[in-house]
This record gives structure tokens, sequence and C-alpha cells, in this order.
């Protein structure tokens, strides 16, 4: 399923890259450790006359069963803490230099989207206010400064891969590159009350001419 | 009363049962007051205008306070040494005076905080505010649950009964008395 | 475990006393860093003193202080988790601008009356306005045209009351029912949610009056 | 003191005495473990039938969004996020705990210790009337005036702090009271479990002679009672906020709305070990007795649950890493949330190998037993992709997440309580219960579950966020492939609800009717197997209390006859 959703993003690639390791490692492990459990079911269920074995766990040929996987499992551990951390830093710690900076700010129940205008700065006089629309241009790098007005919400773009709560009271930074055009899915992920449901938003990605076309459209006459 | 149950009198640990309830229970308290004081600190600390605040308590209050408890503590122990050689009325006297103490701290938290509701630094005045009247509140209320189950200690004290458990309260109340120990500095003096 | 340790109590108890004092008095010497030694580190030395003296702790088994000292060290671990969030204001990324602004507020304040800091709201007024600003603006704009932010997302779209056409078909008792049981108990959106819970019966006719005023016979 | 330091072997022939409850003021009344033990096991079936019609009430939204369900009518927005908030609080701390911890916890302690009661009987009274208060004020908070709180068991501020945010003022306050009421209980319950098991053993049983699953309840215990504490502190302090004015986690007062998710989840992490650890015990109780095996290592178990226990208090900002904390410290937690799959997959490794070499009964408990260790994999499995914080980024709050913790509680609260539940029930109810009826319920209950949460974790990985009432409101997600899968996830939960019924029927049916059940109907070595079933008030006559010669899994013995050896019986 999660192939069948775009990679809208330049780091969503990496997110599902970081989620088909974890499914490989942990997939190995589950695999084995379900086909050793039915495995011994059906080989030690009971059958007349035969006893069980009389086995403490200390025997140091049979306790090899256990540490060995044991270490490995902290191997897999750490090949899927490397993998992580990268992708982590990736998104959430560094910034790249930006093209754009936008003002996402969440409130019961509806997204504000305060786009740069023409001039490419924000808090000037050409700025974009947009409610539940988010228009970005494609192969730009975005900073966006997140803020709540009032209760908890989740900036969240799944073709992004990318989510980000916002808290009333600061301003979180972060930033994201689109790679496609089309219309998206902006989410609230974390509940913010009776209309929770109702707090969708869309994202248009546009190519150059499409962008500048809609930011001469809508710039407010001064 | 009741019988007691088998179970009660066993002790595979080496510490009486009663004894290592309390324990356990000091050690749930200690991480209620700890979130509660930690949620503290780490906003005074990130609120240096809270010291503006804090100047307004009356370390004079908090300072008869910590006498009157560490007083009641003393009596406290010297309760649990009547009770321990046997001298139920020597050591229901002692509680007496530990509630006694108890009382003295309620009725001098009581005339502290009338004062500073008159000047208007109720709970809402500032977050600072809402600490203070809630560590010290839940302290006190820890005050009071142990005045009311000493005076029960001490009754049956008085007729020789129970007397482990006089041990047991003074536990409880010395863990009440290092709560304010702590809460003292954190509240009255650091300004 | 023996019960005969022979503790001299007056002895630990005048410690304590005159831990006290000394922790009273250090603060009169003005130097921060000095009260807080005496403040705290005398608390901790309190502590020990109790904790060894009054609770028999010194005499009773390592299970009991391994209790106590786990719990104590699950608050640090604790504090040491959520410091970099609540007692900092910045971090990686994100900044706490509220806390910071109260920062600047309270130093502010403190140069310029001493006593301003303590802001008590009237109890018992209802503000309508601010109540309307605060809650209907959201959806149906602050001038009360249905062109809040929320609200132009919304389909049907909140109601317009500055529209002379909409008071044709209302009347307060419609719109009190509407705010306090929600758009659906007067057949209109299930988008207006119900709000009773928040207002007493008072209240709610201050806030009908207030959207009343924008209608046309408000004007 | 003095007194308590008086022989113990004397002071067992003198002390008790038996009378047993008469009469129904008496049952309510009664100290004894056993009693208060049913008190909870019923209190959480019936909350567990409460918190199932919820989430018949909101999947049948979820699947035909708008229509009427029946026994319920039309789901609006805030009734579906009370259903949702409310379900969940239910569940964890109405269902899982008190069935789990407590009820297990009071039946087989002191039975499995041989020790006559808990050693605070009455304070073990307490701890049910608390808890059965804390369960009317939450069915109380579902009907008052606006409505039951409805912003998620997180209850995270400013949401959950201010009416004007969650409109639910009154009810978001008796939730909070409700839930605050209920961690008394368990303390109070949780310092009976914790002394009883270190103090009251039965002569000669040593530390490591007690069945792995009253230490794992101990161990819960301890973990619940040093976790808890910072929310109290927390809870008290939200509950200011919402009813004082106070600003403790309000922004602009100064307060921070991350202090509340940093307490929550000290606690809330620990408090899924609270009750898995439980689980585990009577699975891996239940598997050494049908597989007929001594348990693979008891002292590695032991040692590995202590140290599972440990390291749940260093993960627990894994559920924050989106929700605005340093990114930075998202590394740290991160690292430790990986290294705790390892001694949960050790405890996984140690059931699983007890198997080898046994002579496997398929009974009923032990195909719950089974059960549980097949689809806790799963949902241990699946965490992996939740704590590594890069996969978390996309999958934090979606159904991903959702389906990844019901397959983690599912196992504990369900398939580990009917596991616990037909193991226990001779002993219980002095009746054995109907294997085939108890059969029918278990594959008709296994196999639903995972046709309803397969399906959720393909929506998760669709982009499906959590507690949305319709989705209706956003075009990625309203596609009818989407919308097929919450139809098939719904019709999975009819039928397993369904299937509920057969346990109901067979229960009731085993109680009025069954086959009375005698001491020892799975050759068990453990204690409680050597009194009569059901227990007499005292569980055995004070002069044949009984003493401990070895460890509780001795199964298979090469050197004796019958492949059973209990605890009790002298060499």
């Amino acid at each position: 399923m999660i192939e069948m959703l775009q990679q809208a993003s330049s780091y969503a690639a990496d997110v599902d890259g970081l989620v088909i390791l974890v499914a490989v490692l942990s997939g190995f492990w589950f695999f084995i450790a379900q086909a050793v459990f039915f495995g011994l079911i059906f080989r030690y269920r009971a059958k007349p006359g035969k006893k069980s074995k009389y086995v403490t766990g200390r025997e140091k040929h049979l306790n090899r069963w256990i540490s060995f996987p044991h270490g490995l499992v902290l191997v897999c551990d750490i090949f899927i803490i490397i993998g992580s951390v990268n992708v982590w830093y990736n998104i959430k710690q560094q910034l790249p230099e930006a093209d754009r900076v936008v003002r996402i700010t969440g409130q019961q129940w509806a997204w504000t989207f305060q786009h740069p205008g023409s001039d490419g700065e924000l808090d000037t006089g050409d700025d974009i206010y947009a409610v539940d629309e988010l228009h970005v241009e494609v192969d730009k790098t975005y900073h966006f400064l997140l803020e709540a007005r009032d209760v908890l919400h989740s900036f969240s773009v799944p073709v992004f891969r990318l989510k980000q709560d916002a808290l009333p009271g600061r301003s979180i930074t972060g930033w994201f590159r689109p790679t496609l055009t089309g219309e998206f899915d902006v989410q609230c992920a974390e509940i913010c009350g009776i209309g929770h449901g109702l707090m969708a938003a869309r994202i248009f990605i546009t190519d150059e001419a499409g962008h500048a076309a809609w930011v001469t459209q809508n710039t407010p006459n001064p | 009363m009741s019988v007691k149950p088998i179970a009660t009198t066993r002790s595979a640990t080496g510490i009486p049962t009663g004894r290592l309830a309390v324990w356990w229970l000091l050690a749930s308290e200690v991480v209620i007051f700890g979130g509660l004081l930690g949620s503290y600190i780490m906003h005074r600390m990130g609120h240096p205008e809270w010291a503006e605040a804090a100047v307004h308590t009356n370390t004079w209050f908090g300072a008869f306070n910590t006498f009157v408890l560490l007083t009641s503590s003393f009596t406290a122990v010297l309760a649990h040494q009547a009770a321990e050689s046997g001298q139920g009325k020597k050591a229901a006297k002692y509680l007496l005076l530990t509630m006694g103490g108890a009382l003295t701290f309620l009725l001098v938290k009581s005339v502290e905080w009338t004062i500073e509701i008159s000047h208007g630094y109720t709970i809402t005045a500032n977050t600072f505010w809402s600490f203070y009247y809630t560590a010290a509140g839940l302290h006190g209320l820890h005050v009071i649950a142990g005045a009311i189950i000493m005076g029960f200690v001490a009754a049956d004290a008085w007729r020789g009964e129970e007397l482990q458990r006089v041990e047991l309260i003074g536990i409880y109340w010395h863990f009440v008395d290092l709560v304010w120990i702590f809460l003292f500095p954190l509240l009255y003096i650091a300004k | 475990m023996s019960d005969n340790h022979h503790v001299n109590y007056k002895r630990v108890y005048l410690w304590l006393l005159a831990l006290l004092v000394v922790s009273v008095a250090g603060p009169f010497i003005g130097i921060l860093s000095v009260t807080l030694i005496t403040a705290f580190g005398i608390a901790v030395v309190k502590a020990n003193l109790v904790i060894q003296n009054f609770m028999h702790l010194r005499w009773e088994k390592t299970l009991a202080k391994w209790v106590l000292i786990t719990s104590l060290a699950l608050m640090a671990l604790f504090v040491a988790g959520a410091a970099p969030d609540v007692m900092r204001h910045e971090g990686q990324n994100w900044v706490n601008v509220a806390a910071a602004d109260a920062v600047d507020r309270g130093v502010v304040d403190e140069h310029a009356e001493e006593e301003t800091d303590v802001a008590v709201a009237e109890p018992g007024v209802f503000d309508a306005v601010g109540q309307f600003n605060l809650i209907c603006a959201m959806c149906h704009g602050s001038a009360s045209d249905g062109m809040g932010a929320a609200g132009l997302a919304l389909d049907p779209r909140p109601a317009d009351f500055t529209d002379p056409a909409f008071w044709e078909t209302r009347d307060d008792q419609r719109v009190k029912t509407a705010i306090r049981d929600g758009g659906v108990a007067v057949g209109a959106s299930a988008l207006m949610a119900p709000w009773g819970a928040l207002y007493d019966d008072a209240q709610l006719d201050a806030l009908v009056e207030y959207v009343r005023s924008f209608g046309p016979t408000g004007q | 003191m003095a007194q308590a330091t008086v022989d113990v072997q004397h002071a067992e022939h003198d002390v008790h005495e038996h009378h047993g409850p008469q009469g129904v003021l008496k049952y309510l009344w009664s100290t004894d473990h056993k009693v208060i033990a049913m008190q909870y096991l019923f209190t959480g079936m019936f909350m567990a039938v409460v918190g199932g019609f919820m989430a018949y009430v909101f999947r049948m939204q979820l699947a035909f969004p708008g229509s009427s369900v029946p026994g319920f009518g039309i789901v609006s927005p805030g009734e579906y996020n009370a259903l949702v908030t409310n379900h969940g609080t239910i569940m964890i701390f109405w269902v899982a705990m008190p069935v789990l911890i407590a009820a297990f916890g009071n039946f087989l302690i002191p039975l499995m210790i041989g020790a006559d009661d808990m050693v605070f009987p009455r304070i073990n009274r307490l701890s049910f009337q608390v808890f059965f208060l804390s369960a009317l004020v939450i069915l109380g908070s579902l009907f008052v005036e606006g409505g039951g709180f409805g912003g998620a068991w997180t209850a995270y501020p400013p949401l959950s702090a201010q009416g004007m945010y969650n409109q639910t003022p009154l009810g978001a306050t008796l939730w909070l009271i409700g839930v605050a009421l209920e961690f008394v209980a368990f303390l109070l319950g949780g310092i009976n479990f914790i002394t009883t098991l270190m103090n009251a053993r039965a002569p000669g049983m040593k530390a490591y002679d007690v069945p792995l699953v009253c230490w794992m309840i101990v161990i819960a215990s301890i973990l619940f009672m040093l976790s808890v504490g910072p929310l109290i502190a927390g809870a008290v302090m939200l509950l200011f906020d919402q009813t004082l004015g106070t600003g403790f986690y309000d922004p602009a007062a100064g307060g921070d709305p991350i202090l509340w998710q940093h307490l929550f989840w000290f606690f809330g992490h620990p408090e899924v070990y609270v009750v898995l650890l439980p689980a585990i015990g009577i699975t891996i109780d239940i598997v050494a007795t049908f597989a007929r095996k001594k348990v693979f290592g008891y002292k590695l178990m032991l040692y590995t649950t202590v140290a599972t226990g440990v390291l749940s208090f260093f993960v627990w900002a894994h559920h924050q890493f989106i929700s605005g904390i340093d990114p930075r410290m998202a590394n740290v937690f991160m690292v430790t949330t990986l290294l705790i799959s390892v001694p949960i997959a050790e405890l996984m490794f140690v059931i699983i190998a007890t198997l080898y070499g046994g002579s496997i009964r398929l009974t009923t408990p032990m195909l719950w037993a089974l059960a549980f260790i097949a689809e806790f994999l799963i949902g241990g499995v699946t965490g992996i992709f939740l704590g590594a914080s890069g996969a978390d980024i996309y999958f934090h709050d979606t159904y991903f997440v959702l389906a990844h913790f019901h397959y983690t509680f599912f196992p504990i609260a369900i398939i580990g309580t009917f596991a616990a539940l037909t193991y226990w029930f001779p002993k219980m109810f002095g009746k054995m219960m109907s294997d085939t009826l108890g059969k029918i319920h278990f594959w008709g209950t296994i196999i639903p579950f995972n046709v309803i949460f397969i399906p959720l974790f393909v929506l998760g990985m669709g982009g499906q966020h959590r507690r949305i009432y319709n989705y209706q409101h956003f075009p990625d997600l309203a596609g009818a492939d989407f919308q097929l899968l919450r139809v098939i996830a719904t019709i999975a939960l009819l039928t397993m609800l369904a299937f509920q019924l057969v346990f109901f029927f067979n229960f009731l049916r085993s109680l009025l009717w069954g086959e009375k059940a005698p001491k020892n109907p799975w050759n068990a070595n453990t204690l409680e197997w050597t009194t009569e079933s059901p227990p007499p008030h005292g569980n055995w006559p004070p002069d044949q209390m009984p003493k401990v010669y070895r460890g509780p899994y001795e199964y298979g013995r090469p050197d004796r006859e019958p492949d059973f050896w209990p605890q009790d019986e002298p060499a």
C-alpha cells in the first residue's frame, strides 16, 4: 500500500527505504520465530507413552539457541538505529538552505497558510493567506514555521512522509522539498476537538509557471 | 478486630510486613512529590522572573513551620522509643504531641495562606503561585492524613495494642517532614 | 535485626534546629550562590539526618534502601528526559515563544511596578464579546459575516449574522437553542457544535444579545 | 515491631480462625482474596462489554459513515471522540489492569505461594472499593452534560485542560478523577501484592521457587508504583487547570503542554509492561504445564524481565518523537527503544524454547497461550517500525500505530485473560469448562481478530490517520478501496463479538452444570492445585499449610514415574 502512495518529497524515498530495511530485518526474525514456534508445536505434540524431556535451560549446547539469536537481534538493532538516525537527522535536525518560507498555523479546525508573495519574503504586505490550501512550487526547498493558536495540531502530509505537531506557544521549523506536481491531502494528525475530522487541507504542487500564476492571481491589492 | 491471616505474620525478607509496606508506600510517595517538584524545578529554572513572585512568600512562616515539623518528628521518634519498650500510654502521649504539631502546622499554614490570598496572590495569580499552592496543598493533605491515622494508632497504643504501628506511622511522619524540608528552600528561601 | 539502636534523638534534633537556623540565615548574606548552597545543601544534610536516625534506615535491610534509591533515581531520570523540552525555551529548530515572552514580560513588570504581576480577573462578569471572538469568531468571523478562518472550509457555510435575510427566519430562542444544543437541534448544519456545557443560561442570553447586535435590529 | 518478629512457625498455629462469607452483604464486605479477585474479574468483564460496545459503535460509524448505528443511533463527531477516548481508557485501566493484575494477582499470589490470604486483607478490600468507585465515575462521565471526554486517552492539554476547547468540561474532569481514583486503587493493591510475595511465602519457598506468573505480577506492580507518581502529580495539575483556571499547561500563562506529555508517557510506557508482564507470566505457566516441561531458564527469564522493567523507564519519549520535543533527544530515546527489543525478544525465545522436547497437549488454555505468543510477535515486530524515529515520522498517529498496539494489547488483555480464565476456571469455580465450546470460541476470536487488524495495518501504511469520525473530508482517503478495508474490519469485529456469546454461554453452562473439578485437573505442580477446587476460606486448613520443597516447573523428570512433581511433595 505504501507503494501506492506517491513519494512527493525529496526524502519520501528515504523514509520508505528505512521502512523496507526494518521490514526485512524484523520480518526475517519474525518468520524464523514463527516457523520454529509452529515447528516445535508440531514436532513435540503429545504422543501416547512418550514422556517430555527434562531440560533446565542451563545446558550449554541448548543455551546457544537462545544466546546466539539474542546477539544477532542486537546486531540488527544497530543497523536499524543507523538507518533511522540518518533519516531522522535529514528530516528533523538539519535545515537545508531555503528557497521560500511559509508559515503554517493550526487552529480549531482549520489550517492557515501564510505564503510569501512575489517578493519571496514572509511578513510583508504581499503575503498571501489561504485557509486549508497550501500552494507550493515543485523542486524548491521550503521551510515552514509551524504554530498553533489553541490546542495541539499535527501538520501531516502523507505523500511527503512528513509529520510534525504544532504547539501553541511554540514555533517549530521544518523543511520539505516537493518533487511531484499534483494535489494531495494535508491532515491534522493530533486530536484537536470535535472538529478534528474536518480539519483537512490540500496541498497544491505546481510547476514554476503555474505557481507564478497563482501568486499573481492571489496577491492582495495594496 | 478480625483475626490476622497467617500471611501477615510471615516475614521472608526479614523486614516486618507492615514496615516493608510502608517503605513501598514511601517509594510511591517519592515519585508523586518527585514528579510535582521536578516539574516545578524545571519551570523555575526556565523562568527567572518567578523570583519576583517568590519574594512575596514569607520565610518566617516557612521557617516556623519547619521548626514545628522537626519538633513533631522528634516527638514521633520518642513515641517509637516508648512503644519499643512496651510503654503504650507514653507512646500515645508522644503521638498526641505530634498531632499537636500537625495542628499547629496547619493553623500557621492557614494564617499564611489567608494573608497571601488577601494580597491577591491566589492560585491563579501566576504559575509560580499555582505550584506554590499545589505543592504545599498536597503536602498539607499528607499532614492531615498522617494526623488522622496517628489518632487511631495512638488510641490503640493507649490500650497497649498494635504497638508496632507506632513505628510505622512515625516513618510516614518523618517522610512528611522530609518533603517539607525540601519544600521550604524550594518555595521560601530560593528567591 | 535488632531494635536496640541507641541513638541520642535529642542530639539529632538539636542538630536539625541548628541547621534550620543556618538555612534561614543564609539569604541574609545576599549572595545567590551562598543562599542556594545553604538552602539545598542543608536540606540534603537535614534529610539525611532524619532518614538515618529517625527513620532508622541505617539499621534497615538493604532492600528498603534500594527501594528508596530507585524511586529517587527515577525522578532524576524523569527530569533529565523532560528538561530539554520543559526547562529550556529553545532548541534545535524550535523556540518556545510563549515562555520566552513570559520571561520578558516578567522582567518588564519588575521594572515597571512592583505589584502589577498579580492580575486578578474580575469574577462574575461574563465577557460575551470576548467569548464570541474566542469561540464563535473562528468560524463565524469576528465581523460575524460567516467568514472566519475555519468557517471558510465548512460546507454548509457558517451563518452570516450580518445578513438581514438570516434574521427574518430567526428569533432569540432559536439562536439560543442553536448555541446550546448545536445546529442539529434547530435543523441546521451538524457542524455547528453544541456549546451548552460551557455557558449557563444567563451567559447564553448575553451571547444571543451580542449575536443579535449584528443583525438589522441591532443597528 | 517486636511482635512481628515472633517465630513464624509458632504463629501459624494459633492466629487463624475460619468464618466463611455468608449472604450477599457478607460477600460484598469480604476480605477474602478470592472473593475480591472475583469482584475485580466480574467488574473487569462488565467493563470489557462496555468497551466492546464502544468499539462496535465506532467501527460501524467508520464502515458506514453517517448511518444510524443499531443500538446507538447517529454518531456525532463529539460522540465519536468520546467513544474512542473512553474505549481506550476503559480497556486499559478498567479491563486489562483489573483483570490481569488485580483479579489474577489476588487469586493466584496467596494460593501460589501457600498463604491463606493477602497480608493486608482490609487494604485489599479498600482497593477494590476505590476501584469500583472509579468505574462508576468513568461510566458516569459518559452521561453528564456535554457528553464524555473526547480528547483521546492521552488527554493532551490544552485540549483536555480547557472546556472551551474540548466542550466537555464536566466529562473531562470526571474522566480525570476516575483515572486518578483508579491509580489510587492500584497503588493500594500493588503494595499488597509486593509485600505479600516478598514476605508471606510458604516455609521452604525461596525466591526462585515462586511461579513466574507471581513474579511477573509483582514486577508489574512495582513498575506501576514507581511510574505512576509523576502522572498523579500531573493529574492534580491538570485538574486545577480544568477547575480552578491555573496555567500549568497553558503556554500563555508560562506553563508548558509538553510537560504533561512527559508526565503521561513516563507512566504510559511502563504501563504497557505493567499489563504485558502478567500476560507473559500466565503464558509461561500454562506452556510449562501443557508442554510438561521445565521453563527454559527460570533465572534467565526472571532477570530478563527485571531488565525489561528497568529499560522500560528509559524509552518513554518514543511516543513523542514528532510532538515537538527537541529532535536531538529523539535519537537518545530511539536507541533505548530499540535496545528494549533485545530482552523482549529473549522472553519470547525462552517461551518458544520451553516447547522444545515437550509433550504438548493442545487444550483450550494451551491454545490461548500459544496464540498469545504468535500474535504478540506480530505486535512486537511492528513496534520496531515505530521505534525507528525516521519511520515514525510517517507512521505516527496512523492506523499502523493503532493496529500495532492492538496486536500487543489484544493478546495481553483478551488472549491472556482467556488463557488464564480457562486454565484456572476449575480452581476458581470448582467446575470444568467445556473444551469443545472453548475451542470454538478460541478460533472464533483469533481469526476475526487478525481480519480486523491486518486491514488496519494496510490503511495505516496508506496514510490513514487516527481519531477521524468520517474520512470523506480527506479525498486521498475517501476512495472505495480504503472503504472496503474499513468494512472488512468492521464485519470481522462483528463476527468476533458474536463469538463472545459462545464464551458467556460456556461460562454460565460450566458454572451451573459443569462437571465437578478435581483438585488438580491439569496435573500441575504449583501450590494452588494442592487445595480443594474451589479453595475454602483460608485456602488450606490452618494446620495443613503447605511447605515447599522444590521449584514450580519440575515436569518430566527422568527419575520419576509421573511426569510432574508438586512443589509441596516431600522428597
